[in-house]
Formats: structure tokens, sequence, C-alpha cells
């Protein structure tokens, strides 16, 4: 079981090493109560955050994805934040034609100092994300439903 | 693979809120799991010990430890692997303690949570591949950003350990705020006195450069081997011809130009060397006030400079330096007081700022040591302190406390009773705030022997009535509204981080806070460190310090640099992106968006390929998410390791 | 919304008694400035102080009422020119989106309901933004030259700064603009947000005196010829209990105390009977003195001109 | 206008390996890609509303040696592209351009003949300007040409080779494109659409024609879609993977399509995939004023950032 039946969400976080992680590490120590439904996954920078890696996610039954970086000019890596801040954007629009909601994926920045803002960032999301019905998911294909009966024999 | 999962306690602040002991069960039930269990404190000595037996006793290639951030200890396990002869990036760390136990109080909801962020730690290691370090050599010169006294303590500790020093200032002379007290507390000696030896220091020093007028333009390139670039501003004088002789000053015409080392406490030329003991002791134009800038002729200085010094035809120049580490000691500014309209908000001569009494105060200042109202010249007699004027404010978005206003609002006080033998000096404050070696004591003296008068109330309205100021306040020990007649108001000033401290942060690449503050690596651990490596901490750019703070953080961010660069060889690290040459087909978007210009195009066989180099890669990953066909992987962040943690979870 | 389409106007129950003189003026210059003021049929008291006191759900219903009324009348943008409602009346709009406050204070509406859009200024705020200082100058047939005002605010024009977005709370300057554009001399005057001691004229009286008795105090030490207000109590205060505090300490000041609309009005050469100054209690004679002989000066410095 | 492009063809000949362009086809109704390196193979050149596809797709193969190309306007956009990426050098291609009245889609032809054409169905076939007139077993049918116009003509911005080295004939005037096919696809709610791809995307045979057919996937032999490292798709009969690939290459696509449609109409059973690359398209003007194609000095918008962005609405929170 990956989330809670009925008491929490799939939600996937990809946040850069520097600052949001830093800040999401500022809102424990400063004890910042979050809904528990976000699972954080370490990247280096946003710019290495792939848009399909998102796409991928809400394909795959995550109710929702947030992305947070560092402040724009305040890149560990001085340009990443500026690519991925396109890169995000352009995403965000795609997702609606495929009927996925935009809802279901933000981005933000959030530095290593604000961990109050972290913590008002997931509370939030997470409450947009539990406004929303369950993510639509794809029915697996009869291939691998059949292997998968066949591992449990 | 054969992996071992270590789920600490972390005493209570993880097993308070999360099921340790259950997460380390059912974590046996992940693939190539051999080993797991919990222990009290992973990272204490009989924890690590712990991973390095069972390493040996299961046979372990891999280890996830779920504890407290990676950001804290995944620099402590990674040794401990390795002293276990496992390759050190063969480790994964889950962080549930900053992201789970610390933020909710669900148990079954944390420890179901714990699991999930194990179970992508195991997911990413089953894809981990051994990383080995290389090594590269680097510049054995630092740059201190900033003359103030901790700039100038960290350039002596680096220049005397014989390292090349580059200091850079922004304005005309060093010595920073220290420069332009009268006096320190809590000793009452001499700024000048104690400081001045030491600016000379700098100016003499052969592991020495000052650029002085100068300001960082840019930097590139990464710890041990930083290029910087430093724009040295036009001064219209030639420094390697003027000799400091202040003629040119003495015969300017324009006098009425305003005073920046005096806070605009009188007035000063246009051209005119900051003070005294300035170091460099050089002649500087200020164009907003020379005529020959802005009424296009004068031409007074360049006639009866003796050495031909002047210049105005100067240009600003840009300077390339090398350097291995930097250290940022940029100091702070204060904070815009006039946002108070019910002191006057600047509209009353006889309300100054706490460092423009400090210049009236000043033997070297404009009035000769001699303390008198910039409105009529007369001598104060009653002269009232305000504490906290732009410190522990929420309304105007300063919530903290500046630290030394109290200090040196007492030794205002004490030494207007020196000049004024028959003056009152009257005190409003929130809390006196005096930690340190015999600072309580000293605040007493000047209530006990100066006969000070300490209010414990806030200030709300000055307004001036005839040739005087009304100072109504509050009297909250007493619980009534107290009014004071005042000749002179001085506001004790929060401090706030120096102008434009953001933007040098982001050419630094490091961190700063919401106030402007650079941020430091560790609170507690890291104090001097940022999360950039080779850039240093030192002074008030970290956060509001006195004058022995700012020293002592000078030689340690000093120590640093010393320590950094004692080393030959610097190990870079192996987090970097590689070119899989098979999969490239040399289209070069890699190449366009690498902020470091770390890949190039290079022939293979005939084929435009791209390649990394290795020693300029930081690690960013941009190249990997920018290639369409992912044959640029950011080693340790790879697709594939990323993709089975979102898989992980995933429904699927 | 521009001056062409009509305010609501609000006038509060002060207009219809103590500050009757406030409320007269006000339409007279506003009328001269091509400002239309429609009156809100059926109005009722915004609450004042009492009702905030007692129950805020109430309160807010007392002023929402208000909104009620003009929006059924098409009217929207409201103003007053007293600043004790305009803050009710902004707390009303305020707490009706309140999620405790809101539901509660709607029940007491009967069946009406607040409908989106509503917003209050002050009438002196409107004529800043309104009208030009060329406007006010060129309207200014009898500028007020040489006269020397105290602009005085009281504490709740500006205040609190969130709500009454008035510029900076500690000192505002929109006074000072309307009177100088008018001709007058204003002076810089430290106190004009002070408290005047308020509605504590009776229950405790002394400290009426002391609070207002500063402010006299303070504008008459500056050489003040009025002082101008925009608060009924204010004025109050400040001109019937002058006597009052005037005993209090052994004073002898006799200090006009005007609304900047009554000087406006004189500016403009507007009927005194409008401008209801014969309501004042301290004399504004030496005002209306003063503004003579000014006139009279600049005229013979004229015929002198014209004969030379 | 034939004539003109092939004398211009045959002049070019001697300086290039080839000239691609378009020749005869299965039947009638269809024409082929045509490579062109003899002056006596140019007789059998193939234009107007027959050439539809986009024949800069075979340009990246030829780096390194110089080549022509007829092109279309849309196909001159894909070139211009390919150019500003560095995917093809400016001085190896000979472009030369002609203005196009638009293309046919056989799809509508066989809607308009009430049966799927299979290839050598058509006997014979004549064109005017407005009418086409097929034949299919000695029995003719004449159709309005605006009628069987392919969708992506009816909003050609670009008519004429945006670059070319030779012009033949007088440049047409340029339409609009006001994005009425996504408006209309938007018409359908969130659910819908899902419900719409889940539908559609189940008969995709993962062929790969549609990434085939892109003048502008440069990844060719080393696509994600069948890799291990990295391995971003698994090969089962999935209706989400084959979506998943189909916003790998609209992603990989954003800010750099230059809308041919070759990949909808490559599509052998009829998925209008075309939809995800134009959202991208849309947004990428919205938000960059970017229109791919239309100038080789320009860096696709993805490659590049400006500190500012003004477009871009970020969410406060």
């Amino acid at each position: 079981m990956s989330v809670l039946t009925g008491k929490e969400r799939r939600i996937v976080g990809f946040l850069c090493n520097w600052c949001s992680y830093g800040g999401a590490d500022t809102a424990g120590v400063g004890r910042f109560v979050q809904p528990t439904d976000l699972r954080i996954i370490r990247v280096p920078c946003s710019g290495r955050i792939n848009p399909l890696f998102i796409v991928k996610a809400l394909l795959g039954g995550a109710d929702g994805v947030l992305v947070s970086g560092c402040h724009p000019r305040d890149c560990h890596y001085a340009e990443g934040n500026f690519y991925a801040r396109r890169r995000l954007e352009m995403c965000k629009n795609l997702l609606p034609l495929v009927g996925i909601d935009p809802k279901r994926f933000e981005y933000t920045w959030v530095s290593a100092s604000e961990g109050q803002r972290w913590q008002h960032v997931v509370t939030e999301f997470t409450k947009q994300i539990h406004a929303l019905p369950p993510a639509p998911v794809f029915p697996e294909s009869p291939e691998i439903e059949r292997l998968a009966a066949c591992a449990g024999e | 693979m054969r992996i071992g999962v270590f789920i600490c306690h972390c005493g209570t602040n993880i097993g308070a809120t999360v099921d340790s002991a259950g997460v380390a069960e059912n974590a046996k039930s992940l693939p190539d799991v051999v080993f797991a269990t919990d222990s009290m404190y992973t990272c204490s000595e009989p924890g690590q010990d712990g991973i390095i037996r069972a390493i040996s006793e299961h046979a372990l290639d891999g280890v996830v430890v779920a504890a407290c951030s990676p950001r804290m200890h995944e620099p402590t396990f990674r040794r401990a692997v390795e002293r276990a002869g496992v390759n050190r990036y063969m480790f994964e760390m889950a962080n549930i303690r900053e992201h789970v136990s610390w933020i909710g109080k669900d148990k079954e909801a944390n420890s179901n949570k714990a699991f999930e962020l194990v179970r992508i730690a195991v997911e990413k290691l089953r894809r981990n591949r051994p990383l080995t370090p290389k090594y590269f050599p680097s510049t054995k010169r630092v740059l201190v950003i900033g003359g103030g006294v901790a700039g100038i303590q960290a350039a002596l500790d680096c220049a005397d350990a014989g390292i090349e020093v580059i200091m850079v200032e922004r304005e005309p002379s060093i010595g920073g705020k220290m420069a332009k007290l009268d006096k320190t507390f809590p000793t009452v000696d001499c700024s000048s006195c104690i400081l001045g030896p030491k600016m000379v220091d700098v100016a003499q020093h052969p592991k020495i450069t000052l650029y002085a007028c100068s300001e960082l333009e840019s930097v590139s390139g990464f710890v041990g081997n930083f290029e910087v670039v430093i724009r040295r501003k036009a001064t219209c004088v030639d420094n390697t011809k003027c000799t400091g002789c202040g003629l040119c000053a003495e015969k300017c015409p324009s006098k009425k130009s305003f005073d920046r080392f005096n806070e605009g406490v009188g007035t000063t030329t246009a051209i005119n060397i900051p003070f005294p003991q300035a170091i460099p002791k050089k002649a500087v134009i200020d164009k907003s006030f020379c005529r020959q800038f802005v009424k296009g002729k004068c031409g007074v200085c360049a006639k009866v400079c003796p050495t031909g010094a002047i210049s105005y035809e100067q240009q600003d120049e840009l300077l390339t330096v090398q350097v291995g580490a930097m250290v940022a000691a940029t100091g702070y500014d204060l904070v815009d007081w006039k946002v108070y309209s019910e002191y006057g908000g600047g509209r009353y001569p006889d309300v100054v700022t706490s460092l423009q009494y400090e210049r009236m105060m000043s033997a070297s200042g404009p009035f000769g040591g001699h303390i008198k109202r910039l409105s009529d010249g007369k001598e104060p007699k009653n002269v009232v302190f305000i504490q906290c004027v732009g410190s522990r404010d929420v309304s105007i978005g300063r919530p903290y406390c500046s630290g030394f206003c109290c200090m040196y609002t007492a030794k205002q006080a004490i030494l207007t009773k020196d000049h004024i033998p028959d003056s009152q000096s009257y005190v409003f404050y929130m809390d006196i705030r005096s930690p340190g070696k015999g600072y309580d004591e000293f605040t007493r003296r000047a209530q006990e022997e100066y006969g000070t008068q300490y209010i414990r109330g806030r200030v709300s309205l000055i307004y001036p009535k005839g040739d005087r100021y009304i100072v109504r306040g509050v009297d909250t020990l007493a619980g009534a509204q107290v009014e004071v007649e005042a000749d002179l108001v001085v506001l004790a000033v929060g401090v706030e981080a120096a102008a434009n401290s953001p933007h040098l942060a982001e050419k630094l690449r490091i961190s700063y806070d919401k106030f402007g503050f650079f941020m430091e690596s560790h609170v507690k651990l890291k104090p001097i460190e940022t999360n950039t490596a080779g850039v240093f901490l030192a002074g008030c750019s970290q956060g509001p310090k006195d004058i022995p703070s700012s020293v002592a953080m000078g030689s340690a961010a000093a120590a640093k640099a010393i320590g950094l660069l004692s080393k030959d060889m610097l190990e870079s690290d192996p987090q970097i992106a590689q070119v899989n040459i098979n999969r490239c087909v040399g289209c070069g978007k890699c190449i366009n968006v690498c902020p470091y210009k770390a890949i190039r195009e290079i022939d293979f066989r005939g084929q435009a390929k791209a390649e990394v180099i290795e020693a300029v890669c930081q690690g960013c990953g941009l190249c990997n998410a920018t290639c369409p066909q992912g044959a640029v992987q950011l080693s340790h962040f790879t697709d594939n390791q990323i993709l089975a943690e979102v898989e992980a979870l995933c429904r699927c | 919304m521009s001056r062409n389409e009509p305010f609501g106007y609000y006038p509060g129950c002060s207009g219809q008694g103590t500050s009757a003189e406030y409320d007269s003026s006000t339409r007279a210059v506003c009328a001269e400035l091509g400002m239309k003021l429609q009156d809100l049929e059926d109005w009722n008291c915004c609450g004042s102080t009492p009702a905030h006191t007692v129950d805020h759900s109430l309160s807010t219903a007392l002023s929402a009422r208000n909104f009620v009324q003009a929006g059924k009348q098409g009217l929207f943008d409201i103003v007053t020119p007293c600043p004790s409602c305009l803050k009710n009346m902004r707390v009303a709009l305020r707490n009706m989106s309140d999620e405790h406050i809101g539901p509660q204070a709607s029940k007491l509406l009967g069946g009406d309901t607040l409908q989106e859009g509503h917003t209050i200024k002050s009438v002196m705020q409107v004529i800043h933004e309104q009208v030009s200082a060329n406007e006010i100058a060129a309207k200014s047939i009898r500028p007020l030259e040489g006269l020397k005002v105290a602009p005085y605010y009281g504490c709740l024009m500006s205040r609190p700064q969130g709500l009454m977005q008035f510029g900076d709370p500690e000192n505002p300057m929109v006074m000072e603009e309307i009177l100088a554009a008018a001709g007058a001399e204003v002076l810089p005057f430290p106190l004009k947000v002070e408290c005047c001691g308020a509605s504590m004229g009776i229950p405790l009286n002394e400290a009426v005196t002391r609070l207002s008795g500063k402010i006299i105090d303070l504008a008459a030490a500056l050489g003040a010829d009025v002082i101008a207000v925009a608060c009924p109590l204010c004025q109050m205060n400040l001109d019937l209990r002058q006597g009052q505090i005037n005993r209090a300490h052994k004073t002898h000041f006799q200090l006009p105390v005007m609304y900047y609309t009554q000087l406006l009005g004189l500016a403009f050469a507007l009927p005194h009977n409008e401008l209801g100054l014969d309501k004042l209690v301290v004399d504004p004679q030496p005002v209306l003195d003063k503004l003579a002989n000014q006139r009279r000066a600049v005229a013979n410095a004229m015929q002198t001109e014209g004969a030379a | 206008m034939d004539d003109e492009l092939k004398g211009a063809i045959r002049k070019v000949l001697p300086d290039v390996d080839c000239v691609i362009g378009w020749g005869p086809g299965p039947d009638p109704l269809r024409s082929a890609p045509f490579f062109m390196r003899k002056p006596e193979e140019v007789d059998a050149f193939v234009v107007g509303p027959l050439a539809v596809n986009n024949p800069a797709v075979f340009l990246p193969e030829y780096k390194g040696k110089k080549v022509g190309i007829v092109v279309k306007g849309c196909d001159s956009r894909s070139v211009v592209q390919q150019i500003a990426e560095g995917l093809v050098k400016r001085e190896e291609v000979v472009i030369i351009g002609f203005p196009c009245s638009g293309v046919v889609d056989i799809q509508k032809i066989a809607a308009q003949l009430g049966q799927d054409i299979e290839p050598g169905m058509v006997t014979s076939l004549s064109i005017s300007s407005d009418k086409l007139t097929v034949n299919v077993k000695d029995t003719a049918k004449t159709m309005d040409m605006a009628d069987v116009r392919a969708d992506k003509c009816a909003s050609c911005q670009y008519p004429n080779a945006v670059v070319s080295d030779e012009f033949v004939g007088t440049p047409k005037e340029g339409k609009t494109d006001d994005y009425a096919d996504l408006a209309a696809f938007e018409e359908k709610s969130i659910d819908e659409r899902f419900a719409f791809w889940e539908q559609e995307m189940s008969r995709c045979i993962r062929c790969y024609a549609c990434r085939n057919a892109c003048p502008l996937c440069v990844c060719r032999d080393h696509c994600v879609a069948t890799s291990r490292e990295p391995h971003w798709l698994n090969q089962a009969d999935s209706t989400r993977e084959k979506l998943f690939f189909q916003l790998i290459h609209a992603t990989h696509l954003a800010g750099r399509c230059t809308g041919c449609g070759e990949c909808s109409r490559a599509c052998p059973v009829g998925i209008p995939v075309g939809l995800f690359k134009r959202t991208m398209t849309r947004a990428a003007a919205r938000l960059f004023d970017y229109q791919a194609g239309t100038n080789a000095e320009t860096v696709p918008p993805l490659q590049t950032f400006a500190t500012e962005e003004p477009t871009i609405k970020e969410r406060e929170w």
C-alpha cells in the first residue's frame, strides 16, 4: 500500500537539493506540521527535471506533482531554474489537452530559509489535490495483467 | 544486489512518531534487500559500527539509511560504508526525520510514508553505480569581498598563512563601519586606534592586493578555480600617481558635497580623501558634485595636483583574477528609518542616527569631537536615545534583533556625559540585550555611574516645539505616558544586509534569507560555510554581529579557506554528466544550455559528438534533461534512477 | 468612477446636528467642484462607537444596511464626510466576508443581501483624487492667501492604515495639498493625527482638555490663524470645548477651528450661510478679517502699480 | 509552374548530390518522395495538391553533402528549423520554393468516395483549379478541392518558402492561424479528453510512423522509445505507454515543431497525434512569441531563457 487509502493521495515532489530540499528540511527543523501525502524525490537542480518525469508520474497514477526549485536568480547552478521555468510552464500547458487537470501539477520556488513558505505550499497543494477526484487511471495492458496474475500464483 | 536497510530512531526524534522497527520489518520485503534493522542512533559510533558489521556479515554491496536529512549526515554514512569497503555512492538515504517525523504526529501515516521513502531509496540504490572522484589542482589565492573589520581579519590571517589575497572594497577606503565609530564598547577604547594598524597592515602586506572603489562584476568557475571579474570604478584619480597630499581637496571649489564617510554630518569637497587614516590614502572624485562633471568646467584639482594624477576621462576598468576560495564579508547597512514618520521621517534636523552621532562625537569628525546640534550648532543638554528603531519591528518587515544597539547606545550615553558633563541622557528601550563578556556590567555603568535614565517603553511620537523636541513615549514599568523634552534625539537604527547583497549572492551562487543576509550551510555546525563549496562568510553579511564576533568570524573564514587550499589537489565530485557516445547524435543542445560550458563538441570517427569536461562539470543535470534521446546522463541522478523512484511512487 | 456620475452621499448623524455646518459646506463645495452627491434614502446610523463595542455582527449589519440601501438606488461608490462613519462602514465591508461575522450580520439584514462591488471613501479623499490642484486654484476666486492653517486630521482619517488606505498613516498630506491649492499657507503640524480626546469629553473631561489642549497649544505656538479639521468630533472638542480647555489650563486661546470645507468655501466665495460659519463657537471673524485685509492690501498694491 | 520548377531543379542539379522533391507514387493519387540526380529524372517530378509529404525529413541524413530540396511553405519551415538547430547546414542545402495552394488529404478523398482507397485502386485523376476528379474502377467522382484540402492548409500562414535560393512563381498571401482546431477540441471537458485519448491511443500499433515522418525528430536510431538506458517506456501493449510516447514526442518538439502535420498524416490508424504538438506550438507562441521555422537565427525557446518572464504567470501561494 503506497498511500493510506481514503486519507492520502499520491503526491510526488521533485525538489532541488540546494534550495527547496533545504527549505523542506528547515520546515522539519522548525516542526512546521504538514500533510503526509507528499513524497519527495531529491534532484540536484530544478533544471535536472525533465518535464516527462512529471508526465510519467501523472500517467502512472500520481494524483499530483509538485516541483520546487531555487528562486529565479538564486539558482545554485546559476541558470538551471530559468530553463526549468520555461519547460515546466510548457508542461503545464500540455496536461489539459491530455485530460489531466492542470491543477494536478504546480511548480514554485522555495529557498532553504523558507521553511514556513514550504509548509504553506505543501499544505495548499495537498488541499488542492484533495479537492480533485482521484487521478484517472489507464487500464493495465492485458499482457501485463496476465503476467502479473501468473506471478501471483 | 545485496542491500542492507537501517532505520534510525534518532532517540525519540523519529521513534516517537514513526514505527522504525515496523518499517525495518517491511523493508525486508523490498527487492534485493537482504538485511534490515532499526537502530537507536545510527550516526553514533555504535550505529556506524552496526552498518560496518552488517556489510561484512551479510556481504552487502549497497546500504540504505533512513534517518535525518542527507544534507545532515549523508557524508557521515558515506564514509562509514567506505570504511567497510563499499563504494560511497552505493549508499542512499531516506529522510524520515525532517520530512516525516518532525512534520506530522500521525504515527500510522508517518510509518507508511517512511516506508515509502525507504522504498524509493532502495529502488534508486538498485540502479546506483560505484563512482570514484577525480583530483584537480586549485589556485592558491583568496578573494575577500568587503574591507570591514571582518574582511580585514580574514585577509590578514590568510596572508599571514602565506596565501595570496585579493581584497575588493566598494568604498574609497577599507575600514567599513568600524572606521566610522568614535569609541568601542565595552572598553571605550578608540576605534581608529585599534583598527588603524590593521588597515595599515592590509596596505603593506606583500601578499595582499587591495582594490578600493571596486565591485564584483561576475564569478564563474568552481571551488579551487574561480574566475572573478572585478569592476574598478573610475575615481578620476590615477592611484599610481596620487600621493594623498590632499592639496586637491584643499583647493576644490565644490565644498558642499555629500560626505558619505561622515554620514552626511557636515559636507566635504567633491574631490576628497574620505578620512585622514583612509587606506588607500588616495583622492576620489564624486562626479555628482564635481563641477567638471556637473557644469562641464572647473579643472582646479587637475591644475593644482603636483603629480598630475587627475584624469577626468578615466573609465571603469574590468580586471579578471583567478582565485581558489572566496570570503564574503560585505557587512551591513542601516535600515531606512525614514519609514517612521512618527519620528519625523527625516524632517527634523536634530533627530539623527546612531552612526551620525558617532561622527558627531568623533575627534576626527566634522565637529572635532564637540557635540553640537545640526540645526543651530548649540550644545545639546537633554539627549534622548531611542533603541530598536527598525529592529524587532514586524510592521516594517524587520522582526529580528540587531544585536549590538543596546551596547552602543549605552556607550553613546556614557560618551555624551563625558563630552557634556551637565547633560542628561534618556534611553527608551524594549529590553536590554547585553550577553557578552563585560557587557551587562557596561550597561549598568551607564545607568549607575553616568546617571543615564533608562525608560522601558516605545516612543510613539517626536514633534518639535520651539527649538526643542517633545519625545512622547510610554514607561511600561510605571504604566504611564512620559514626555521628555530633548535637544537631540539619537535613533539606534537597526541593521540590514548591505545594499545589493542578494545581487552579490546570486553572483556567488549562494543562498540568502528574506532579509538579504547570506545563508550559512548549517545554522549551528557550518556557520562559516555556504552551500557553494569554496565560498565562506564573515561578519554581518551573515547576520548582525558586534566587532568581536565579526573578527572571530573573519579568522574562522580564513581558517576555512586556508584549510581548503592547503591540499595540493582537490577532490572532484563524481556526480557529473557523462555522454553515452553511441547514443549521442551530436545535435549540440546540451552544449547550448550548459551554464558552465562544460560540454564541447568533438569529432568521433567523423561524427560530431558531445563530450563532458569532467573538471568543469558541476553536476546540475540540465544537459540530461535537455538531451532528447538521453545520451547525456548525470551520474547518480540518471533518468533510470529517477524513473525508478517515480515508478515506486505510482500505482504501477 | 468619475465625478460626472453621482456618488452616494452618506452624511452621518452628526451631519444632522452638531456638524450641520460640515454637511452643508461639504454639499456646497462639492456642488461647486461639479461632484454630484446623491443622498442615500432611508439611511441609518453607522453604529458609531457603541455598536461595535457590544456586538460586531450588529455593528456590521447596521453599516451594511446602508450599502444595501445604496445598492437599491444603483449607488455603489459612497462618500461620507465623517471619518468615524467611514471607518465603521469600511470595517463592515470587510466583516461581511469574514467567515464568522459575515453570516450572522447577513441574518440581521432580514431579507436583504449585500451585493458585490461597494466602495466608500471620505469626501476629502475623493476631492483629492478627482479634482486637480489647478482646478481648485482656478475656483478659488478669493484665495486664502496669507492665512496660516494648522491641518488637523484626527486619529481616524488615516488609521488603521490597512483599512483606511489614506497615504502615510502618521503624516497624511491630502488636506495640506487641497488647502495649499486654495492659496492657504499650510503649516507643518506634527500633531496632525494625534488624539483629541474623542468621546471622553463626558466621562473624563480632563482627557479632552489635556489632549485637545496640546493641539491648540502647538497650533497657536506655530502662529496658526485657524485649525482646519475634517472630523465632527475633533471639531467639537477643539471648538466647543475651547473654553473648558482655557479654564483647565488658565489659557486664553481664541483660535478658530473650521472644517476644511468651510475654508474651501471661503476661497470659492460661496455664501456664508451655506458654509454655516454662524455655527462655530470660537468666532471665525479674525479669519475673515485677515482674508479681507489681505485682499485689500493686494488690491491696493495693484492699484498703486496701475497708477504708477 | 511545373515546367519552371523543373527548370530550376535542372539548373541546381550539377551543384548538388541530388534534389529531393516529389515523384510518381503507387497510384495517380499518391506521390512519393523523389530523389533526382540526373536531368532526365526531373521529367517525372510532381508538384501541386498531390505533393503531400514533407521532403525535409530526409535532409539531416545528407549532412556533409550538398543537396537541393523543393519545398512547400510548410516544408521550408522545417528546413529553417533544422538550420536553426544545426541539424542541417545552410550552405549545404539549395532550397527551391514555390507558392503552394494547399495539398489534398487522402482520408478526406476516401470519405468523399465513401470507401478506403487501397494503393492502385485509383486508375486516373484530373485536377483543375478548384475541382478534383478521381477515377476508381472506371467510375469518376468529381469533388470540390476545398472539401478535400488538408486541414493545416486552411490556416497556412506561410504558403511560400520562408527561405529559398530559387523561388518559382508569384508569392501567395498567407492566412492566419487562430488554433480553431484546438479550440474545438477544448470544447470537451477534462474527463472527456482523457476518455478520448484512452480510446484513440488504444488503437495505436506502435509503428512509430508519426516519429519517422517528423523532420525534427533528431534522435533517429536512438529514440528513447526503444532504449533500456534510459528506460522511459516498456514494450507492453498498454494505452498508457502509447500515450506517454506521444507526450514524449510532443515534449521533445515543444517550441520546435513547425506544424507540417506529417505525424498525423503518417498515422496508419488515423490518430490525431498532431494535436499534442499544436498545443505546444500555441503555448510557445503565447509564452515566448516564438514560431518555429520562421527565422534560422533564433534559438528555440526551451534552449534559452530570460531572467524576467513577464508572460509566465506564476502561481502565487
